[in-house]
């Protein structure tokens, strides 16, 4: 039972694979001049941008690791930029529809992760001034 | 709005958010980083609309217009439910990855099967799954940390629950699998539903088997999660801006699931299918051990006598919202010259620096707080150490006793300082379901309550006394 | 004088600042299957590998800013792979010629730069097992 | 070879390139850096190769195994010579971009116009502009570095130098800008050359008002010129793996010549333009101080009492490849029960951490090599410095006297220590050409002559010695 679970799973997860491996095989050469999104182009921005992500998050302060959940919240949220190309472009309402509660989800992110950051960073002072003690 | 001006419009919005990342390596630099987030986005989301082929503007209004209704409350909850928020935000951005995707590839269909190249229903697949189990799943998360009534907080769980789990993962890659092949057949745009829907069915079954408690480390995989979304939908939409932000958030959720894992020596694997905390196997012979209590009078002499005092918080402090009174702890004893420190578990509470935030809304320095691997070789030294309700986190089990579920787990050594004070309501275990010894310690003096009251009863007894010494 | 030949710079700098945003506003729009390389992708990737770029060199630890220098000339020596593509391609003897000489220079630098740099840093040892003192 | 395989590779050799130099942050990983270096290069090199459209190979397999023949030896140069060899390699670098650069764009222009784009155009210009003055600036620094006969060492001044320079600059950008907005007119094969002999020309005239000493830095700023000619020929041949290793290299040589500057207290363009070292203004004033002399055999006995002896190697030792006896001192100290430290200043010597790799080359473990921030607060504690052939780097006047060329830039306290001995081998000054009052200071002794054979001495006398005490 479990086995045959794992086969249909191995295959369901291989045929993907073989989706994926098709679709970039299938890809235009880019360079000199051929057509359609240069897919490798965006493997290689993911890549980069990847590389970037794992050395500056390890770098954050412990102190922080509350208000970086909800900064890379806010900014996880660019997904509004694809939400507004489908809830303002000349679409089917329906269509429309989806992108513009899509744009709504974003958007509470956007403002609500901003404002929450920021009121958390306003509370971390290294030492008040105007204090008793002598720490 | 040009191609060009479009273009670099998104990488200047790329680089504000990679240095809002960076400035929050220091607490001094933190603030700027948000300013260059909120610059960033508001490039990103003001070139994306002035484009040419945006034509409608009032529904954007309007949603932009109710995120603003609905964001700027959800930003003034209280910092105890920071963790509900945050889940509520990754199922947010779940919903929109989704929905996007659905949007894109009905639109593509009735548009013409030649848009529909595998490439775009690979990641079409990828983003629907990722974007509706994080859905789900978040929501999920957030209800059980919300302590809503119709969500049971304990973990859910039954005989075969992974492989039914696994059963229906599969047949929903099985059904993508189909539709990236045949994606302009007839029969595909009915199957789309039917994968939209097994990933909001999978996101919920996903969770209802992990215990409350385990939801800190579940959010950061589903912020994972949902940055990969964002990543798919950049390659649907062929927007490397949403490429590099998913990617930052992916990192972000990734690496915080890992320290949040070492910190207490468990495995994704383990918290994903564990069902940890679980059943709380009471071990019955731990019974007839004896506490030692003092009182709020007795220790307070005795802190006042220290020369470094080390506090030691964790989820009891937090849900006792005890913290400005432990500001008031920390005030008194500074005017009697005493050192006072905190020290700080990564995983004290109940979310990856819970403790910091709430001690800095208490306006304690941050200079004070030291994280453990710090505090950990001055503890000998230390004259007394304030347990506030704490408790896992000082579990010498954790270092020697192998059959314990924390074994492994680094802590604080509390149990090195010369007296121990520990604050608790009662004999209940912590998280990990597991008694700690170090409430037996031969040099460890109880003070049952709740926090707000011991540590305010301590102030009171500092602020009667006889002031300076 | 002076004044002259800074007006006659800033003029000669405009142009080419000129040249590149026009050939920048030019460039095809990408996206949805024009033709030609897509020039943002690659200012893109530019930027995102100069974040990496100082992010990891910053962090190089300073004993070692000499084997630095070295690995860093080979791994430039990736013009390698251009060389290769004009020298071996179907091109003009004189065109080909040039490569083999870019080819040439470039092969120097990796193997010597790589060689170099693994020579330095076998030198760099922490403490001497079987040796006396107790530092 | 297909184009996905080709793209694959080329991403793959970019994250081998990225952890090469990750790993670098630390002597223990460094090596693997290498390694991974070499793994992408070999993966880029025969993924390039092994594509359909190459298919001429006997030209390919000559100048590749040229490049062995003549890169083994150069990578066996002594240590001292590291210097001329990076500079020659810029100069191999820029000239393998200058010369892709000109042969794509006679290439296009016969293929036919509407292949020469105003963006490849920039791109070429900028990529030969900068190929070749990295290539005469480089082969210059070089020269000057292995102290050619023919190429003069110290800086060659005249009036109006800058502005000749500049004035060549400008006419090289305006012939720049005339093709690339006539790419193809039939006189822009014709004045290409003329850009090509006028970046040469501006390559060496750049170079040669600078002093010999002011070469490390200049070659860390033709590194990143180096490292942005390969972008330039990224953005001209569409490959992303070339930009990225490009942007790689251009950061490395920033960030050092960065470095170097501030630990010089010096700005770019005082190092580019100011033709430092020039005239070495000897304060007749000054001669008057009198040195205090010592004889090994008392230093000897002084450094054998010692509790804490701080080494200080300057440019000094590596002229005299002291660093084994060095290294025989620090034996025979440490088997005495003393403690040996070596400071490290960051522009002691000629190059960024040439006296780490001196010493590491002696076998001195580099757990014993302190940086400069960090030994300074110990100095007041250390009973012996030892000043082996450093100046500038210990001059306190730095810290104080604002007339001086040194003034500002952070310097290693021996001034502080209870006895210091310095090695030199006469009373002329060091690199900034100036006096250095340390030596007349009422602690201090000097040792005069070569740093190999006086260290040497200290060695024998030692060893001839008592032994332990
Ligand atoms: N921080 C994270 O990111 C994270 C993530 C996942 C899991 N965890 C887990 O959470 C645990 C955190 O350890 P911890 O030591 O902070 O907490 P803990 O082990 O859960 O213990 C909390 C203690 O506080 C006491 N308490 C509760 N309410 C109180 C009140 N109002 N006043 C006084 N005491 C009160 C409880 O005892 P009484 O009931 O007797 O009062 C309990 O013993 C670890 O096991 C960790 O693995 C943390
Ligand atoms: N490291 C870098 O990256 C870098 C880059 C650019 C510039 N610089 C500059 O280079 C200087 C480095 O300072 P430094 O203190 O290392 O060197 P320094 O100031 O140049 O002094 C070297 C000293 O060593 C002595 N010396 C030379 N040959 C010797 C020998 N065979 N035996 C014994 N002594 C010998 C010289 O005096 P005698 O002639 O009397 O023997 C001289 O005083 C700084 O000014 C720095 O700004 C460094």
């Amino acid at each position: 039972m479990l086995r045959r679970l794992l086969l249909s799973g191995a295959s369901a997860i291989g045929a993907l694979v073989v989706g994926a491996g098709r679709a970039l095989a299938e890809s235009p050469a880019g360079g000199e001049g051929d057509a359609g999104p240069d897919y490798w182009s965006m493997l290689f921005v993911f890549v980069l941008a990847s590389f970037i992500g794992l050395g500056v998050i390890r770098r954050v302060s412990r102190l922080l690791h509350t208000p970086l959940m909800s900064i890379t919240n806010a900014i996880s949220a660019i997904a509004v930029v694809g939400s507004i190309l489908v809830t303002g472009s000349d679409y089917p309402p329906t269509i429309r529809f989806m992108g513009g509660i899509a744009l709504f989800a974003s958007m509470t992110n956007i403002v609500s992760g901003f404002l929450i950051t920021d009121r958390m960073l306003k509370m971390f002072k290294s030492e008040k001034p105007g204090q008793g003690g002598h720490a | 709005m040009t191609h060009a001006m479009l273009q670099a419009s998104y990488i200047l919005a790329t680089a504000l958010f990679i240095f809002a990342l960076h400035w929050m390596n220091d607490p001094k630099t933190a603030r700027n980083g948000v300013y260059a987030g909120v610059a960033g986005m508001t490039v990103a989301v003001l070139a994306t609309w002035f484009q040419p082929i945006i034509i409608h503007h009032g529904w954007i209004i309007l949603a932009i217009v109710a995120g603003f209704a609905v964001g700027i409350p959800l930003s003034m909850v209280p910092l105890t439910a920071v963790p509900q928020r945050t889940a509520l935000s990754h199922a947010f951005g779940g919903l929109a990855a989704g929905l996007v995707g659905t949007a894109k590839y009905y639109l593509w269909y009735q548009e013409g099967p030649e848009n529909l190249t595998t490439f775009r229903m690979v990641a079409i697949v990828l983003e629907i799954l990722l974007g509706y189990l994080t859905f789900t799943g978040s929501l999920m998360a957030a209800g059980k940390l919300q302590e809503v009534k119709w969500i049971p907080q304990r973990p859910v769980t039954y005989p075969g629950q992974n492989i039914v789990n696994f059963f229906l993962l599969i047949v929903a890659l099985g059904l993508g699998a189909a539709v990236i092949m045949n994606p302009s057949a007839t029969w595909a745009p009915q199957v789309f539903p039917a994968i939209i829907g097994l990933s909001l069915l999978f996101g919920v079954l996903l969770i209802i088997p992990i215990g409350g408690a385990d939801m800190p480390t579940v959010i950061a995989i589903l912020n994972a999660y949902a940055g990969l979304a964002a990543v798919a939908m950049g390659f649907v939409l062929d927007n490397k801006l949403l490429i590099t932000a998913g990617a930052l958030d992916g990192s972000s959720g990734l690496i915080l699931a890992i320290i949040m894992c070492k910190a207490m020596n468990r495995s994704f694997g383990n918290v994903l299918f564990g069902a940890f905390g679980q059943v709380q196997q009471l071990k019955a012979g731990g019974e007839q051990k004896v506490y030692k209590g003092e009182t709020p009078e007795g220790a307070a002499q005795i802190m006042e006598q220290a020369s470094l005092v080390v506090i030691i918080p964790g989820y009891g402090m937090a849900v006792a919202q005890a913290q400005h009174k432990v500001r008031e702890l920390y005030d008194q004893l500074k005017k009697r010259g005493v050192t006072v420190k905190f020290a700080i578990h990564p995983v004290a509470g109940r979310m990856p620096g819970h403790m910091n935030v709430l001690l800095a809304e208490a306006d304690i320095p941050y200079t004070d707080l030291v994280e453990m691997d710090d505090i950990n070789s001055d503890m000998p030294q230390c004259d007394v150490a304030l347990v506030v309700g704490a408790n896992d986190v000082v579990n010498p089990a954790a270092r020697y006793d192998k059959s314990s579920p924390i074994y492994g787990m680094p802590i604080i050594d509390a149990d090195k300082a010369r007296t121990i004070f520990a604050i608790k309501r009662s004999k209940n275990p912590g998280f990990a379901g597991i008694d700690n010894e170090l409430y037996f310690g031969p040099r460890t003096w109880m003070l049952f309550g709740d926090a707000k009251n011991v540590i305010g009863e301590l102030v009171k007894q500092l602020s009667g006394g006889s002031g300076m010494h």
